[in-house]
């Protein structure tokens, strides 16, 4: 492992070797992730969300049953990264798609994975009957304010104020509307059996979150409806910050607006 | 010096150097590399192995599971 | 065989998916073709075969409910009218993309807009042009008759997955309104996962020990990668082309002039290539029943013979342009079209060849 | 409304039919509600018994609750080939706006039937044959309305005998779900009553 | 005129739109035509001309925003790339039914599908035969610059309104994202709503003490009805393509072959004429500028002239149906094309000239 | 006045001659309703919900700069019957135009009319965004559990057990879906400024009602944001009732899935 | 007989005859007439009529407006 | 990485450019936040400076921050066909996947100009001018990591004079918002000490 030559830099040989060793290693990266280097911008939420996607499919058994459909965002290539059967859907269909799925393969385990723009503004109909309807699959819905892949364009999420490249003096409520708290309107419909808002930026919240992904998926096993794991993420990139910047922006502004926990869970 | 309790190999060539598990490591290990990588990143590294905990925080945080993290059971 | 019943061809669209071994139905309520998803709601053939019947929210989802059940390699379809077709357009691309095989019903009313609710023939261009982006072709049945809405809604099956290819079965209100006899065909069973697997060795029904995953997707931001997959499609359309041509001839063989008309319109030139003949004046029928890939060499063929063409439609003008490519300028190609929900009537037909053909 | 004298349904004869090649271009219209789609389908399966073509063409779109429907009925020895038209060799009409439609739209020499009940002006052309039927009336007082249908369907064969009582009665029963089959005598009686009641207004 | 300024093509369009009195933009992102939009939340023209731009949530959204301005009489438009123009088929359609004015710009990707995000010529057809339903036509400019982006986008305006009619401005991501030089129109005021009313007396302004109310509606349910509006539409695109046709020549006059190509693709085939003209091999270069209106009888005039013509362009084979059509089986017709984000290089469509046309 | 006839039948003529003069009149067609009879079916809740929009555009005096937006529904003609500028839609996309229309005439008094189809299935995204964005137009929300133009088919509103012809056996919620209180989203959303719930089938809910519209419009001049009246609705074509037992049908099970009330009024 | 305070005049042919107004009436002053209107409804008339205290129920829920309702100012 | 030995740069003659019918097609690639797209819009005003007709055409798509970006640049004498080019008389290239995809595709006898640093492999053909400049190593040194891309763009002027030294700062006027034109003059510093430190290390 050419790795190990860095490690020796500041180091006593022994003692990292006697560390280093397969007992006694309590964390790396799941097979079920591809070694496909992933697309994201250094520091991208939409990494640590699929390694955690990843874990608990790995960790739950069912990468034989899952079906994941992927958004047209920058997420549009998570077929390449898990490893199981993958759907591409159109740009905010991706609960369309997963309804099919769902009713045509009962016995699988069928999950969207779609960002703001997506599932909160052209998405809008298929997510909210979709999940109206309680077809037994997880949403996992990225929602970094902002559409990134096409460039950083105010998203139907993006907060008051915040500056995108179609709202380059901030958004102006005023004249855009009001960030949309898609994830309380899905709390209300009755088709929903759980809903809860997660981040990825620390440690604790990375556990947590994991936790609400195994959730979802443990749901929509017991067919209980739908599932939703909304998770507040950064696109540093689009936002034009470093991404310890950009995650230390969304604790103070984005939680704000989108304050972290469950929103519903029965 | 103090007998290490833990340790991170990290992936080179996955690695972005986006710094998160710098910031998110609570022992100050990490640092970014002078080298830069193929795709031109300058990567992780454990800079201070010697504080490395096991504590897992840094591969947590990584987006682009990088880092793999040992840790000696005591 | 089931015995002759009689019935409406949108009644026989439902009945016939079910007996074909559709796996799925996702639709949503539009005139002239509501029935199709009534029928199938009563029929519960859920109870029955184990096919499965969603009333979506819009066509657009429900077009995408297709694209997700057939990338799982299941056999299944929606159907609309003109409007809600269009809804369909981009989902349409991404089925031909993804090569994805689904049937798609559009039982064609008058346009544009949300114009009438009568039948009418004006979605021709949007089915064989490409209503959607791209470079794709659907392939297209154009059925004439209730028993046709049967037999070709079980073709369009078959076509869609020997090609990986959404087909269209392109009929119109006169057709899915009206009642008339039909035989319907023998129930088929449905494919079981293991059989899917097994036959379509590229569905997404989950890895289950396969080692490679399946991945459906219509992206490839690569240029080259994406011409190679565009050089796929058109070598595909290609062998479609060239296997797959099917129209019907009435009284053409000592034909002075041909009358070309496709579903409903054909029906009625019938009766005029007959009154026709009454007088005197030899006129056949050449009816396409794929509008694509369209009878090109055949046509072309009959061009050698004939003085003259008269392409008949339900609509301002569009078949009459595949007519005159096929022709190729060796005979005049004219065009009579009634439009907005009205029906030539056979006499006017005869009236238009006198006019425009024989002068 | 001008009452027409009642006359002896006796002295009714079949109008000519060209039975080697027969076709019969039939138009049934009245308020919804007036049973008249199923009636004609009933004599579109009639059809189909008798080993004709058939075609059955609703007029359909969002007709208004208790506004007009009307049906075309083709029976023919050959294959149809539109089921719509424009004009008809017999209309059955029930209400006085279908009346004025399709009296216009019957061919010359073709024949018109009608319900007695409700109009405001008379049937006019003189180049057609001009049947009336107070099958609502009668249906009611023998206590038969839900067979009003059959009653006109009766007249009609009178005139034209296009398809034979017994393919109706199979027709009928094709058409008629399973539960309702012991409607049928009921129906029969209807249909043969129906062939009483004719009042010939105009024939040429 | 202005200064001579360096700026995307989709700059352009922002720019554009503002200084020919422009009432509104409605949009949504998508690559690669997303600066149309930015472009103008930049430059702000609410502040400047009282200009209204809005993001939408969809591509349906925005067209059927469009639709609702447009029937106030005023100047809107949107724009989009493939995905999104397919997504506002039936938009389109009604705009079309209900007659009215609009400008809708397509900076062209490849398709099908989510395809690639490169240039291509692929939704010619959509564009021109109908992508929606109906029997209906887009006016259709097809710009080969960023000065006729800026150019086009008045002249979309201008022929909207004259003819109470959807314009369509077929680009493609390469004139989309390149900078060239430009020279933008002058600011043209927007109308007034009294001008409006006085302009366009069909505008649902209000009734404003009109006597009678101004209804914008599509729908006709009686046949006979909808076939007048039908023909009054054919009578409309009769007069356009009597009045509307424009083209450019390219070294036709002495031509022994003729290069057809639209748009980017002309562009590049007039480097293959100057490459083929060294040669001493007489090719010319005729480019449409109105796809629809098609520059028919203008082809045809050529055919009379010249051994044979290649159409080239970024797709499978769109266009050269329409070339085909023109020329009427006088010459061959021979097709040249690069696809899924390809661009053939003039030497390419050299050798085609050669090997296609010459042999 | 040929009606006079009838009044006369049981009565004598001096008195009812008495009553009926203008300066009695209470109660009359509004002239802003046109004299074209409605194309509904008899006892329509539509053609009362009409008769209102159109008695407060004449009371307010609005009706020179009032825009209405048809939908496709079965009041699709709607613009036949209320004599103002009417744009008709497409399918769904009411709140698209009115989005237009408010943003280009700031000074016009924009509203839609939409079926529960229209607004609740394949118009979602656009009801929500609308509303979202708080455009300054009026929703008038006719929602009678079914989509009655095209032959009465299930609706997203048609509640459970609901019999149509595309759920001929009820609709069960397992399979088809909850019934989508719409309405409650809307509520929820920060740019609606007032939601409530109508009837239309009483004398005094017809008065509420009347209220409601009057509020809306007045909330629309007043620039204050989106206002959705929703009018809990009789179908009693798609039903197969009686136009009575309709009303009661109504009363008795719509009402407990869609309570009458405001859900929000700021 | 009682004074009328009310009454109704009912528009014939945009009547459908739906009932409601007969339904909605507290003084049982409506019903549908046994004739029929060009549209071949059976439309509602003032059956009772000295019942009518023009409280403009009737008129207030009919859905094609109709009923124009007469009160005298006591 | 094998260091270079330093030339003198007063050796460097421009390279034979056929100004009659003149015609230069660069791509400018690297890392995205190189600068490489400005890079490439000061040259392209610099040649609408000098009259002639110029395009500017982006990588465009979803390059992930850090990724490589690249911009084709031609100035000419004459209308610009496509945009978009295969092969290319000038690169320059400021990262190694960036030498990778394209020093495959510089024209025979072409230019090849690169900055010294961080790359693993040196430019292998033999065919083409290859310079180096080390701009950034020389920026930073100067406290100019600022003008980091105007140093490239005098390196390249000094060998491919396709554009007048005045047009370009024209140019950069033009390009530059109106709040940055205080940094014109240490731009031109920039450019001018550009064209010192170049390092031919392969001349045809
Ligand atoms: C129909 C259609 N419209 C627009 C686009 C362009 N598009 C691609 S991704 C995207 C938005 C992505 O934003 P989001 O869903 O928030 O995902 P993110 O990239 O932020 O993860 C858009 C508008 C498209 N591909 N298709
Ligand atoms: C795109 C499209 N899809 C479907 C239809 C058919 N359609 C017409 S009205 C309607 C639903 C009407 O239901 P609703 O909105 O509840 O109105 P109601 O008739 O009940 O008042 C449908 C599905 C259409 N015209 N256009
Ligand atoms: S653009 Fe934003 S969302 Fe997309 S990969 Fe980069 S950081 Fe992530
Ligand atoms: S978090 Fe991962 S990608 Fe980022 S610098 Fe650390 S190891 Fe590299
Ligand atoms: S394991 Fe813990 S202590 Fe060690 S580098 Fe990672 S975060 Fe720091
Ligand atoms: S179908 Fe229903 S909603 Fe439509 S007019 Fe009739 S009763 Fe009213
Ligand atoms: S006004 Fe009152 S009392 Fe008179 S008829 Fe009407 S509801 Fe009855
Ligand atoms: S409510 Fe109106 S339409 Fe209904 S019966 Fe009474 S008057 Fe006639
Ligand atoms: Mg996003
Ligand atoms: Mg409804």
């Amino acid at each position: 492992m050419q790795i190990a030559t860095y490690l020796l830099q500041n180091h006593t040989i022994m003692t990292l070797q006697e560390i280093i060793q397969p007992a006694n290693k309590v964390y790396g990266k799941t097979p079920l992730l591809t070694d496909t280097p992933m697309h994201y911008c250094p520091g991208c939420s939409h990494g640590v969300v699929h390694k955690l996607i990843a874990e608990v499919i790995e960790e739950m058994g069912i990468q034989d049953i899952t079906i994941g459909i992927a958004p047209v965002g920058c997420a549009v290539f998570a077929y390449n990264y898990i490893d199981i059967d993958w759907q591409e859907a159109a740009h905010g269909r991706a609960p369309a798609l997963a309804t099919a799925v769902n009713r045509l393969l009962p016995e699988s385990c069928v999950f969207t994975y779609q960002g703001d723009g997506d599932l909160a503004a052209i998405g809008t109909a298929e997510t909210i009957h979709a999940c109206n309807r309680g077809e037994n699959i997880a949403i996992f819905f990225i929602n970094n304010g902002i559409y990134g892949m096409t460039g950083g364009q105010m998203a139907p999420t993006t907060i008051e104020g915040m500056v995108t490249s179609t709202s380059p003096e901030g958004r102006d409520v005023m004249l855009e509307g009001y960030p949309l708290k898609i994830s309380n309107l899905l709390t209300i419909l009755d088709g929903t059996c759980y809903v809860t808002r997660q981040a990825v930026h620390t440690p604790a919240t990375v556990i947590r979150a994991k936790k609400a992904i195994r959730k979802a998926f443990e749901n929509t096993l017991a067919k209980k409806g739908t599932s939703v794991v909304e998770f507040v993420s950064t696109c540093n990139s689009g936002w034009k910050m470093t991404p310890h910047q950009a995650n230390q922006w969304m604790a103070e502004h984005m939680f704000k607006v989108y304050p972290l926990g469950d929103l519903k869970d029965q | 010096m103090a007998r290490n309790k833990g340790a991170v190999v990290v992936n080179i060539e996955r690695c972005k150097g986006c710094h998160l598990c710098e910031e998110a490591c609570p022992s100050d290990v990490l640092e970014m590399n002078q080298q830069t990588n193929a795709m031109g990143y300058h990567y992780a590294y454990m800079a201070n192995a010697e504080a490395c905990t096991g504590c897992v925080s840094c591969a947590y945080v990584c987006p682009d599971a990088c880092i793999t993290v040992y840790r000696v059971k005591s | 065989m089931e015995e002759v019943k009689l019935m409406k061809g949108n009644e026989a669209i439902a009945e016939a998916a079910i007996r074909c071994g559709c796996d799925g139905y996702f639709g949503y309520p539009i005139t002239p073709q509501s029935e199709v998803l009534e029928t199938l709601m009563a029929l519960e053939p859920w109870n029955k075969t184990g096919m499965v019947v969603l009333q979506a929210e819009s066509e657009t989802a429900s077009i995408n409910m297709v694209y997700g059940g057939a990338a799982c390699g299941k056999r299944v379809m929606t159907s609309s009218s003109s409007p809600g077709i269009s809804l369909m357009q981009e989902g349409l691309s991404y089925i031909a993309g993804a090569e994805l095989p689904c049937v798609v019903v559009n039982v064609t009313r008058g346009g544009p807009g949300l114009g009438t609710i009568q039948p009418s023939q004006s979605d021709y261009f949007q089915t064989v042009k490409g209503g959607g982006h791209g470079d794709y072709k659907l392939i297209t049945l154009a059925p004439a008759s209730v028993q046709e809405m049967s037999d070709h809604l079980c073709l369009a099956f078959d076509l869609a997955f020997k090609y990986r290819n959404p087909v269209m079965v392109l009929s119109d209100g006169l057709i899915g309104q009206m009642m008339e006899k039909v035989q319907l065909p023998d129930y088929q069973p449905r494919l079981t996962n293991e059989e899917i697997r097994e036959k379509y060795p590229w569905a997404t029904l989950g890895k289950n020990g396969r080692a490679k995953q399946n991945i459906i997707t219509s992206l490839e931001l690569v240029s080259e990668e994406m011409e190679k997959v565009n050089n796929r499609l058109q070598q595909k359309y290609r062998e479609v082309e060239a296997n797959e041509v099917r129209y019907e001839t009435f009284l053409c063989d000592d034909a002075d002039y041909l009358l070309v008309a496709f579903g409903s319109s054909a029906r009625i030139c019938q009766k005029s290539v007959e009154l026709l003949r009454e007088e005197g004046i030899k006129v056949g029928l050449f009816r396409p029943i794929t509008l694509y890939p369209y009878p090109v060499a055949q046509i072309h063929e009959y061009a050698k013979q004939v003085k003259g063409m008269l392409s008949v439609e339900m609509n301002a003008g569009q078949m009459v342009e595949d007519v005159r490519l096929a022709v190729n300028g060796l005979v005049p190609v004219e065009f009579y079209g009634r439009y907005g929900g009205m029906i030539p009537t056979p006499e006017e037909i005869v009236k238009a060849v006198k006019e425009k053909l024989i002068i | 409304m001008k009452r027409v004298p009642m006359f002896g349904t006796s002295s009714i004869r079949p109008l000519k039919i060209n039975y080697s090649r027969m076709k019969e271009e039939i138009i049934i219209a009245g308020f919804g509600g007036q049973g008249v789609l199923s009636m004609g389908k009933i004599l579109a399966y009639s059809g189909l018994m008798q080993g004709k073509e058939v075609s059955w063409m609703p007029s359909y779109g969002p007709e208004q609750r208790g506004g007009t429907a009307n049906v075309t009925v083709i029976l023919s020895d050959e294959k149809i080939s539109s089921p719509i038209l424009q004009e008809y060799d017999t209309a059955i009409i029930l209400n006085q706006p279908s009346l004025d439609k399709f009296e216009p739209r019957i061919k010359k020499g073709g024949t018109l039937l009608y319900d007695g009940h409700g109009f405001v002006r008379e049937p006019q052309r003189t180049d057609i044959n001009i049947y009336r039927i107070d099958a609502l009336e009668t249906s009611i007082a023998l206590n038969m309305a839900k067979t009003f249908n059959m009653f006109i369907l009766g007249g009609l064969l009178k005139i034209r005998p296009i398809v034979e009582i017994d393919n109706v009665l199979l027709g009928l029963k094709k058409s008629l779900p399973e539960r309702h089959h012991h409607l049928l005598a009921q129906n029969e009686t209807a249909l043969r009553k129906g062939m009483e009641i004719l009042i010939p207004i105009h024939v040429l």
